[in-house]
């Protein structure tokens, strides 16, 4: 029994305990996650209009980007672009003159996991963007509306509906993603765990509170995401 | 001067191909202020595609357009065809003309009013109240006043026509095009639209309209142009076309669809 | 300023960062003690093992000071500084009372090793032929097997497995087989700090530090806290 | 670029792609029977088999794999040589490895997002298609094998086919629990040669040859029946 | 006995809500073999409600209910409705029912012929030898031999109604259910469907018909039955509902549509 409390000690929030490392590695997977699906949103978005464009060699550029990104696991992804990208940012920098800059391990993984995340960004915006229907966006024609109005009043509440199930998914993965940023140095969630486990040893105990936090997580991020979804599916009936 | 005045289409010599196909092939059109201009014609014969090409929801091949009173300035592409040499002019014109879908296409986030108002207010600038002032008389004129905070999934085809129409009638469109507007309807619900657009006739709007409806085309039109495969092939005051059409297509046709 | 790589797992007792987030451990001491040495400004950068050498080379720090053993193969790579440390490595396993270390001893045995160490240099040329190997990216993970009886045997540097053969966990089911045989050709060298082999200015002034440290005795200071025996080695 | 190392490796690199393909193979085919249970599951009119199949997903698909993952191997697998008689047994060889516990995770979690994709996909069979189901006189277990499940299956193919990719993708967290698959043998070689890209840059010819692969097997069951859009 | 034998249904007092909205309140029909009853009415009247309590897509809070000599065993439940007493007769009925429905609901994961013998050889346990040969006659029949090996998608309104019409006929049914066969099809379209109607009735095929083809309705029924909110307004032979209406109701209904 006392056995049991001197383990849950372990988790309290201040040093000794090491549950306030873990949620600060809690709020490094959130800040983490945040910025990459932020970074991944603008990419995904550009990417959809752009392979929607037509324009031949934009799309074959946005095909192979998508493609591979989805083929390679996040894992070599992530180590080749922060140790590969960094290096040659720097060498790139370097030929025009300019000094090597610093990416530290925050920005690295924001960067990293946005381009991941953007790869599936673009196909899920891609096909909302398509499954809208075409006499819509022609209405918002016909009545003169200059491409970008159009976009903002017409096109984006009407992709948000398809889009949302897909932008869901992918906060949840990239939530999970996260994880694998350890690898990069960045002290997130994943991490923080196997330092308290490593230092204390108890690692049944942590992996457990990880988990948990992960799932406090999910299921927070589920509301946000339902309340979305009530939101954009305004004036939609409910079947279908 | 007044030639200028009472014309708001004149369109000249309208072609258009869907690659080797030709859809359009030499078609025009002038429309005096008050016209009710029906297009029949067969299945495929290039109805909506030249009512579509009036407001450059397609790109004509090559034609001349003066829209109320506006020539819409073209150049010639690289393949041979003409462009619009300027989005924003064909915006503004577009914003001139009323379009009102066989789908209807409302947009379904907004409600009745709300699309009712989009234009007005965020391609015309009107200020909202504004615009809220005059939906709202265009909507009681169709008979939604009550339905204005309604979202459009939850009303009847007919009814979704109608906003369909009053949305178009709000930007105050010189001329009012219509594509098989009832088609898409139960046949209880083709007479309440039918009815609103036989009131827009009486009050003298500039109207094209692209119908099935041969009767109503007869009733409603002061001319009736019958396309045939992409051409012209009888045009005329209704009583001609429907009652002593000269060729032998349009006989055959409006027989038919007297049987 | 010089700026420390460390990987960025616990690796108790040479580096880990306690809960309050402070890096501690012996080795992050003797990293102190040297730069207290030099005067200069340190600063550490933590990674993932496999992160460390490409870090290095692509300059987010100055040094690799993360129990890295000095290898030939490492050495093509990057250069070292003297080394810091060199403890024997040797196997523990299964509390049986059967004790020795040598490949009669493990015959048929599964080892536990944590990958691309020199251990399992050794193991290629030692053990191989009689017993299997079960790979591990830390040595953390090698302990949790052992004690679950899923191998026989963990073989690693003799610091860290001696030190879990201390937690309630090690001295509940295992204990000290034994140092393996050594050979320096493939254990000799020892612990150092990896550098860039255009570093060499870098890696003389660390050199000096490290001398003056075991002369003027801070080294054995630092070492008395942690240990009851020399871990320069001989 | 050096490549000399290849030879060296070569057999223990067949090994882990073959490990990888193991891994890959077992979970899918395992998993999506799972799948199909639990998707039935969560549509069952019965409260507790719902709420049940419903904390499974919510689990599997609200933590990361890799805690799974050692939650499995380091958790319970740790508390399996207690069971009295087990570490003697024959079963013990298997139930030591680090890839039955693997095989296992990756299956549940597999199976938890398949789940979850089939979850929407009955739901949209048209309703119509299933009346007419009925209104043959089929008996609820036929219409669900002959119609629902057919179609249904069929509408969630192209997200299915995503879903074998992702899995695919997951398996080089089996290294933490010491399954030496392709991920990790280009670990050791890493290690080894200090080569940092060369290695990674086979895994990802071999990871994106199957996903191709993965991708041409699904187009060819799509084209078996084709749907018009 | 003869009575019995030529009855093919007999059905009494059906009565259905959804909620507090009663849509059926009381019908009741007879059918003897070889009839062909079109039941007509508004939209809403509960037509397809009605013809849906029959095979027991739509459960029937109250009726008597003799198909096929055989008395369909309800029994209360708990709400006050009843329910079947036995599924398997349910599903027993239901396969000697044909049912074609306005959506055609092919079964678009089958070719044609896999749609049509579906039912014989996995409910009716024949071989599927024989079904195959029944069913190549009956697409014959149809005019669709030539498109027995084509997935549904890639067939027209009008073949895949023929086609469900296959498949409703393969399981040899003693009534077939028609819900508004031809309403989802162009006009075009309509006509082929109506044909293979017209050809089955020729046949002397029981057969109940939820139509708003008011022609074909009087050209082939032996019986009409008018619903109107949720009551038979008024049933008689299609001379007398469509030229001697004897309510105000069918007269105003009959006279839209005649205008
Ligand atoms: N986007 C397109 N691409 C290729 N061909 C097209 C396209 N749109 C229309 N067509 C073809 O152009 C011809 C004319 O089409 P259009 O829609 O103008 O006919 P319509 O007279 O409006 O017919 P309906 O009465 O059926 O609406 C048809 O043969 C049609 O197949
Ligand atoms: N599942 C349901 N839930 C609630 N109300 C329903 C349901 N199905 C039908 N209704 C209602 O029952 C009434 C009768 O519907 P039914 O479909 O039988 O009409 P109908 O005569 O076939 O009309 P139509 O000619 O439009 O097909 C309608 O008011 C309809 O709104
Ligand atoms: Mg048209
Ligand atoms: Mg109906």
């Amino acid at each position: 029994m006392s056995d049991l409390i001197d383990k849950l000690a372990l988790l309290a929030i201040t040093p000794p305990g090491w549950g306030g490392v873990l949620l600060d590695g809690a709020l490094a997977t959130l800040a983490i996650s945040g910025g990459a699906y932020a970074v991944g949103l603008v990419i995904g978005l550009a990417g959809a209009l752009g392979k929607l464009s037509g324009i031949r060699p934009l799309v074959a550029g946005l095909n192979l980007y998508t493609t591979a990104v989805r083929a390679i696991p996040e894992l070599i992804l992530i180590v080749g672009l922060y140790y590969a990208g960094t290096d040659g940012l720097n060498r790139g920098l370097a030929l025009i003159g300019l000094p090597p800059v610093e990416i530290n391990g925050f920005m690295a993984a924001v960067l990293v996991l946005g381009i991941v995340q953007g790869a599936y960004m673009t196909e899920v915006l891609r096909g909302a963007i398509v499954a809208i229907p075409l006499g819509q966006v022609e209405a918002a024609k016909a009545v003169g509306m200059a491409p970008l109005l159009r976009f903002r009043r017409v096109v984006f509440p009407a992709l948000m509906p398809n889009a949302l199930p897909g932008l869901a998914n992918l906060w949840m993965s990239v939530t999970k993603d996260s994880a694998l940023i350890a690898v990069v140095g960045y002290q997130e969630l994943a991490l923080a765990t196997r330092i308290a486990a490593g230092n204390t040893k108890q690692y049944f105990l942590f992996f457990l509170a990880a988990a948990l936090l992960y799932l406090v997580i999910t299921l927070g991020s589920n509301v946000v995401f339902r309340f979305a979804d009530r939101h954009f599916r305004r004036g939609l009936p409910l079947s279908a | 001067m007044t030639e200028q005045a009472t014309t708001a289409l004149q369109i000249e010599d309208v072609h258009k191909s869907y690659g080797s196909h030709e859809v359009l092939k030499g078609i025009s059109l002038t429309a005096r202020k008050g016209d009710v201009i029906s297009i029949i014609g067969s299945s495929g014969s290039g109805k909506s595609t030249f009512l579509r090409c009036i407001n450059f929801l397609e790109m004509p091949d090559r034609g001349r357009f003066v829209i109320n009173g506006e020539t819409v300035a073209l150049k010639a592409g690289r393949d041979g065809r003409s462009h619009p040499a300027d989005m924003r002019q064909i915006e503004r014109i577009r914003s001139g003309l009323g379009m009102v879908f066989q789908n209807f296409n409302l947009w379904p986030h907004m409600t009745v009013l709300e699309n009712v108002i989009e234009a007005p207010v965020h391609v015309m600038k009107r200020t909202r109240a504004e615009a809220v002032e005059q939906a709202e008389a265009l909507l009681a004129k169709v008979g939604l006043y009550d339905k204005r905070h309604v979202y459009p999934a939850f009303m009847s085809g007919g009814q979704q026509q109608r906003a369909s129409i009053a949305r178009a009638l709000c930007v105050d469109p010189s001329v009012m095009l219509f594509d098989e507007p009832t088609s898409a309807l139960d046949p209880e619900l083709v007479g309440e639209v039918l009815k609103v657009i036989r009131d827009l006739a009486d009050e003298g709007r500039t109207m094209l309209l692209v119908t099935h409806e041969m009767r109503f085309a007869r009733d409603v039109s002061s001319h009736v142009m019958f396309l045939h495969q992409g051409r012209v092939e009888e045009e005329g005051a209704p009583e001609q076309i429907f009652s002593a059409p000269q060729t032998a297509r349009v006989r055959e046709f409006t027989g038919t669809l007297a049987a | 300023e010089i700026r420390f790589g460390v990987m960025n797992e616990a690796y108790p007792p040479f580096f880990t960062k306690d809960a309050s987030g402070t890096w501690v451990g012996w080795e992050i001491e003797l990293m102190d003690a040297v730069c207290a040495e030099l005067k200069e400004e340190c600063s550490i950068v933590d990674m993932s093992w496999d992160g460390l050498i490409p870090g290095l080379a692509s300059k987010k720090f100055d040094v690799i000071w993360s129990s890295m053993s000095i290898t030939p193969e490492r050495r093509e790579t990057i250069d070292f500084t003297d080394r810091y440390y060199n403890t024997p490595s040797k196997l523990i396993g299964y509390a049986d009372g059967v004790l020795g270390a040598g490949p009669q001893d493990v015959a048929g045995k599964t080892i536990g090793i944590q990958v691309s160490t020199i251990q399992s240099t050794y193991y290629a040329k030692y053990f191989k032929d009689v017993a299997s190997e079960k790979t591990y990216s830390t040595l953390d993970e090698a302990f949790q097997d052992l004690a679950a009886g899923r191998i026989d045997y963990v073989f690693g540097d003799s610091i860290p497995l001696m030190e879990f053969l201390k937690t309630d966990f090690g001295k509940g089911c295992c204990e000290d087989k034994g140092n393996v045989v050594h050979d320096a050709e493939i254990l000799g060298e020892g612990i150092g700090g990896g550098l860039r082999k255009e570093d060499a200015a870098l890696r003389d002034r660390l050199n000096t530090a490290i001398a003056a440290l075991r002369a003027n005795g801070t080294y054995a200071e630092i070492s008395g806290k942690y240990f009851t025996f020399d871990p320069y080695g001989k | 670029m050096n490549f000399s190392w290849l030879s060296d490796y070569l057999p223990l690199l067949v090994w882990g792609a073959g490990q990888t393909i193991a891994l890959l193979v077992i979970s899918v085919a395992l998993g999506f029977p799972l799948a199909i249970g639990v998707a039935l599951m969560r549509l069952s009119r019965f409260r507790g088999l719902r709420g049940l199949a419903n904390g499974y997903c919510t689990f599997l698909r609200g933590t990361p794999l890799l805690v799974q993952l050692w939650l499995f191997y380091y958790g319970i697998g740790s508390l399996l040589p207690m069971v009295p008689g087990l570490r003697g047994s024959f079963l013990w060889p298997v139930l030591s490895e680090g890839f039955f516990f693997a095989a296992v995770a990756f299956t549940l979690n597999y199976a938890a997002y398949e789940a979850e994709v089939l979850r929407g996909a009955p739901l949209a069979v048209p309703k119509g298609e299933i009346e007419a189901a009925r209104a043959f006189g089929m008996p609820p277990g036929k219409v669900l094998r002959r119609v629902w499940l057919p179609r249904a299956i069929r509408t969630a193919l192209p997200t299915i086919a995503g879903g074998v990719v992702l899995q695919l993708k997951a398996t080089p967290l089996a290294f933490s629990v010491t399954v030496m698959d392709l991920y990790a043998v280009a670990y050791k070689i890493r290690q080894d040669t200090l080569l940092v890209y060369e290695p990674l840059i086979v895994v990802t010819v071999f990871f994106v040859l199957v996903a191709v692969l993965i991708a041409q097997v699904f187009r060819r069951i799509e084209a078996q029946i084709p749907i018009r859009r």
